[in-house]
């Protein structure tokens, strides 16, 4: 890529008005918080947090708010707050979603907006499950590039096209968004799910890759691509976009292409 | 407590920390300890590139890269370091490739490169192209791929461990002079099990302090809430000094009033700053290089144009990134993620609108002090054996005053893989150093009187006030009565913090607790930061004093040392000793710093 | 001992209510073949017999219980050319939503058909 | 002091995350196949089925012992109730065997619950099979000419 661009003007009139500004609006919401203490008791409860919140704020703000100033005990895990590193997947309003990518005023603040921790992994502490099954299953599809024959002194070779085979399935950031909105997954925790999915397929079609058919091997284990319903729970899910019920579909063709 | 035996404890699994596993995995037994999930480090977030002097799409060569790097710093920076990262740039973007990390390719099917703030053709000719990127997630490419190959070679890690102190011994030693010293020696770690409320003592014969940077000391912030900067508070406490504190860059283009981070890569791709004329105004400001200028220059002139009236939106208190002129197809595959923040988070469509942008606070140049084989120093010359650091958390220096774009993916990915080689070569030949006697002592009367205290402050309360003082007294334009300010206002929240309680008493997933742990790091790391910026007399790369607006290499090309002393005094501030160190030149002479 | 989340229902789209859909018609289909297969197996065993079971298809208050049967064989049957069509077609994941919208469309018009046609012969006499 | 102990996280990970035995062989993806082929067909043969029945003539209505005697007189409809018998028996059950895969969570309830589904399946394919293989048009009850 190097094709040289204009010179843009040194000035130019802007639009009135551009860039946004306006006074932020204020606006009052009920967060209704799914508690889990399990130091205090083994029930899981819901309760409400009144708050006064800005026209920017995201649901993490709201949590934020309400560990900040209401009740320090209110337990989530949370990291980059702008949906990079993966951290704070959770329910809002019945869909996984992350906190810090969910803007209050997109949401309809005249009910409450409920907050809740993802479903089939155990759950820890409020909106804290363990991930270390997710990640198991991550770490089983072997999720590196294995490459035989011998190093290149440079770096390999690939063509854009190939390079572009694999891009969607490089924007997982394991926030778990979508593997525990699978209905499949909800009652089949062996059941591989879509992450660790997406993560084989990233590997299955990058070019320089030669270890696809053990992927694809492993993938077709009774908990495997075929566990798959299509119900692109996943899709919807996924915080960076992925075409995730495509990947498992593209994984599926795969391992038909090679059996058959 | 319980106790447990490694030959390599690494503390941290950024970038950095997962370089040097990888490395110190494969020759000596490794446990990586995180207070997050290996992939929510910040190197995620990261966005433009990573300069290398491949030469893949013009001609370049490390010498340049050098160079650049050493300029950018302001000539603050240790050559002989600057050196060895130029040079082992290469084959750590390389490194990553064969690793499988998926660049972005020219036709030809090698690495692209684009262009980056600072990185220069034959010592400032014009803008070259040496960044490596895959589109601008190049941190969260680098991220994943390092996790990639901690799980290919089987690294153990300790999720949600996090190590609130390092187990140093002490002895008598004597210098070739006949002086006699304490030679400090590491044995280990304490760790606090998030999940159970327990406390891990590890002990080890070499520790890598890989822990990240401190942006959250400021209110508007790239940094992630994590980034606590508790790697430095600990070395700090322990008696380690701190360099070059009072150097820490702002990056221009911050979503405005939120700080998140868009690239600089998009300047890199054509995208200019416009103020409330629709002037652009870097052509005033770096003539040459313009809106591809090192970001302490443009940092500044966007605060300038901000102070002189000509910013934008209703309270005139930012500038405009302009995407506007460039193919909406080239933006969309070049720089996918930030057009997303844009929308996200602003609401503006980056195609049709300038988006709203100001300085954030985003990468501390200073840290613990180590040299280029990232053994970490307990005074100017003598190194600590067993104890490594690198990354945000140490200062080798390679960054100086100001640090250039991409070199930070550099920095973690050459000195991370140099801390693994060095910290595993040493393990192989050393024992342990005994724990001292109750190991987690410290620690427990720590967490126990934070969870017993009966006092009123709330952490919350206290780290905005931290934060909002650092952001207004301590940001892009410094003098000394706004640091004076802030250290007062930063000694009366010390003061504040011993009254202050946790409301979450339990064991589990305690991250009352851990707030406040990580609050009492933020205000030693402020004080030392202001304090620093008050010591240095002079402007310099990112630390910029308006009552001295000029470099002064006569008194001030030295790298500052921070020490914990509570014998001390610096600028008035009891528990604090500030020396200096010399600055290593190889082959570049201080000159103007001009683009 | 920790437990996973209990709490509100996942609020689906359209693929998952689909997916709903299709087993919950699937399953009452397999139900009314097992009892069709034993229904249909008393020709084997006396003719009178089977006119008699038949005959109770035959009152008009079954006829809706068929009609609905129908309801749910062509919606299994219209989806799941549209789960092949996921399956197998490259655009189709892309377009699962549309064809869902196809599916419904398709199965008002048929399932209309037939219910006039049945209903109307089975409560119109001849 | 000092001993070793080994890492606490692989302690606290519950034998429950530990994957059952890998499955041999292609029968999930077989059976995943199946499942489209089949429908496939099975969409051609009940919509026949349906329209035969239900649609032509007077509808249900016409049913009885006769309409069916009529029917299997023809080879061609034999097949196609045979046809339709065993593909939505299989298809059915493979659906059914998916469900108990997902919902039921302890081992044992699995497994009797597709042991009652497998027997199930078995038997009505068999009876179906023998019932159209040796229909006798003048069984007890027959009013049909060609048994006065």
């Amino acid at each position: 890529m190097s094709t040289e661009m204009p010179e843009p003007a040194s000035k130019i009139e802007l639009k009135p008005g551009v860039g946004g500004g306006g006074e932020i609006p204020t606006f009052n919401i009920t967060l209704r918080v799914r508690r889990y203490l399990p130091e205090a008791s083994s029930d899981a409860y819901w309760e409400d947090f009144q708050l006064t919140m800005y026209g920017t704020d995201r649901v993490l703000d709201a949590l934020h708010k309400v560990k900040w100033e209401h009740d320090g005990s209110l337990s989530f895990r949370r990291s980059c707050a702008h949906g990079i590193c993966g951290s704070d997947a959770m329910r809002i309003n019945g869909r996984n979603r992350l906190a810090c990518k969910t803007l209050l005023k997109d949401l309809d603040t005249s009910k409450p907006i409920t907050v809740e921790a993802i479903k089939g992994l155990p759950l820890e502490k409020d909106l804290i499950v363990d991930m270390e099954p997710f990640f198991q299953s991550y770490r089983e599809i072997m999720p590196f590039l294995i490459s035989k024959g011998h190093e290149p002194t440079k770096e390999r070779y690939q063509s854009a096209e190939d390079r572009e085979r694999f891009d969607d399935t490089t924007k997982c950031i394991l926030c778990a968004a979508c593997t525990s909105s699978c209905p499949v997954f909800w009652t089949d925790g062996q059941y591989f799910g879509p992450a660790a999915i997406v993560n084989a397929h990233r590997f299955i079609f990058d070019s320089r890759d030669d270890a696809g058919d053990m992927r694809l091997e492993i993938l077709n284990d009774k908990e495997g691509v075929w566990r798959c319903r299509t119900t692109f729970n996943c899709s919807e899910a996924c915080p960076r976009g992925i075409q995730v019920t495509k990947a498992i579909a593209e994984v599926k063709q795969a391992i038909l292409s090679r059996t058959v | 407590m319980q106790v447990h035996q490694y030959d390599v404890v690494i503390v941290g699994a950024g970038g950095a920390g997962m370089r040097a596993a990888i490395e110190s995995g494969q020759r000596a037994r490794t446990a990586v300890l995180t207070k997050l999930y290996p992939t929510r480090s910040h190197t995620g977030a990261a966005q433009g590139g990573m300069c290398a002097a491949l030469a893949n799409v013009e001609e370049d060569n490390w010498e340049w890269h050098t160079f650049d790097t050493i300029k950018g710093g302001d000539y603050i920076v240790d050559q002989d370091a600057a050196e060895v990262m130029a040079k082992e740039a290469i084959n750590a973007v390389l490194d990553l490739e064969k690793m499988g990390l998926p660049f972005n390719r020219t036709p030809e099917g090698k690495i692209d490169q684009r262009r980056f703030g600072g990185h220069t053709r034959d010592h400032g000719k014009a803008a070259v192209r040496r960044a490596c990127y895959a589109a601008d997630r190049t941190g969260h490419m680098i991220l994943q791929t390092l996790y990639q190959n901690c799980v290919k070679h089987n690294v153990e890690f300790y999720n949600e461990y996090y190590v609130l102190d390092l187990l140093l011994v002490e002895e008598d030693a004597y210098r070739e002079d006949g002086t006699a010293y304490k030679q400090k020696r590491v044995a280990g770690v304490v760790s606090y099990d998030l999940a159970t409320g327990e406390l891990h003592v590890f002990q080890a014969k070499s520790v890598v302090f890989a822990s990240g940077g401190a942006g959250k000391v400021f209110k508007t912030t790239s940094n992630a809430h994590t980034l606590t900067g508790d790697g430095m508070g600990i070395a700090f406490r322990s008696g380690l000094p701190l360099e070059d504190m009072e150097f820490f860059q702002f990056h221009p283009t911050g979503l405005a009033g939120l700080g998140i981070l868009l690239t600089e890569g998009a300047r890199g791709e054509g995208a200019i700053l416009r103020n409330s004329d629709g002037e652009r105004f870097m052509e005033r400001y770096a003539p040459t290089i313009k809106d591809l200028a090192p970001r302490d220059i443009v940092a500044r002139a966007m605060a300038n144009e901000v102070r002189e009236g000509r910013g934008c939106g209703p309270n005139k208190d930012y500038v405009l990134l302009d995407l506007t002129h460039l193919e909406p197809e080239h933006i969309e595959s070049k720089l996918p993620d930030i057009t997303e923040f844009a929308r996200t988070y602003l609401g503006v469509e980056p195609f049709t609108d300038p988006v709203p942008v100001y300085p954030t606070a985003h990468y501390a140049m200073g840290g613990v002090p180590t040299n280029i084989e990232t053994e970490v120093l307990q005074d100017n010359d003598t190194t600590i054996p067993g104890l490594f650091a690198a990354g945000e958390v140490a200062c080798v220096s390679v960054h100086g005053a100001n640090r250039l774009g991409t070199n930070s993916l550099l920095d973690i990915n050459v000195f991370g893989r140099r801390a693994g080689i060095a910290a595993a070569k040493y393990a192989a030949d050393a024992d342990y150093v005994e724990l001292p006697e109750a190991p987690e002592a410290l620690v427990t009367e720590q967490l126990n009187n934070l969870l017993s205290s009966t006092g009123t402050e709330k952490v919350a309360e206290l780290r905005k006030s931290l934060q909002e003082i650092m952001d207004a007294n301590v940001q892009v334009f410094r003098d000394e009565k706004s640091l004076k300010e802030a250290l007062n206002v930063i000694a009366d929240l010390r003061k504040r913090y011993k009254n202050v309680s946790v409301q979450d008493k339990g064991k589990r997933f305690n991250l009352d607790l851990l707030e406040a742990v990580e609050l009492g790091f933020l205000l030693d790391l402020a004080e030392v930061m202001t304090a620093a910026a008050l010591h240095r007399k002079e402007s310099r790369g990112g630390h910029y004093r308006e009552d001295f607006p000029d470099r002064d290499d006569e008194n001030f090309m030295v790298h500052s040392m921070s020490y914990r002393d509570y014998n001390a005094t610096t600028e008035g501030i009891a528990g604090i000793r500030m020396e200096t160190k010399p600055v290593v030149f190889t082959r570049y002479q201080p000159m103007e710093r001009k683009y | 001992m920790s437990k996973t989340s209990s709490g509100t229902l996942y609020r689906g789209r359209e693929g998952m209510w689909s997916w709903v859909g299709h087993r919950v018609t699937g399953v009452v289909i397999f139900l009314f073949l097992l009892v069709h297969v034993l229904d249909t197996a008393l020709v084997r065993v006396n003719a009178d017999a089977y006119n008699a079971v038949i005959a109770t298809y035959q009152n008009p208050l079954m006829a809706l219980g068929e009609t609905a049967l129908v309801a749910a064989i062509l919606f299994h049957a219209f989806n799941g050319l549209r789960l092949i069509l996921v399956d197998f077609w490259k655009q189709g994941t892309k377009y699962q939503r549309q064809l869902l919208w196809g599916v419904l469309g398709v199965w008002i018009v048929v399932f209309a058909a037939f219910a006039i046609r049945h209903l109307s012969l089975a409560f119109g006499g001849h | 002091m000092s001993v070793n102990i080994a890492a606490p996280r692989s302690q606290r990970l519950d034998p429950k995350y530990v994957r059952g035995p890998k499955s041999r062989g292609n029968f999930e993806m077989l059976a995943w196949l199946f499942m489209r082929l089949s429908g496939v067909v099975l969409v051609v043969l009940i919509f026949g089925h349906l329209f035969a029945n239900l649609m032509t003539g007077t509808g249900i209505n016409a049913l009885s012992f006769g309409f069916v005697a009529g029917k299997w007189a023809n080879p061609v409809w034999q097949f196609w109730d045979l046809a339709l018998l065993w593909l939505s028996m299989l298809h059915g059950t493979n659906g059914v065997r998916t469900i108990i895969n997902d919902y039921a969570e302890k081992h044992a309830t699995r497994a009797w619950l597709k042991g009652i589904l497998y027997v199930a399946t078995i038997f009505i394919v068999v009876l179906g099979s023998l019932v159209i293989f040796t229909f006798d048009p003048c069984v007890a009850g027959s009013d049909l000419a060609q048994c006065r």
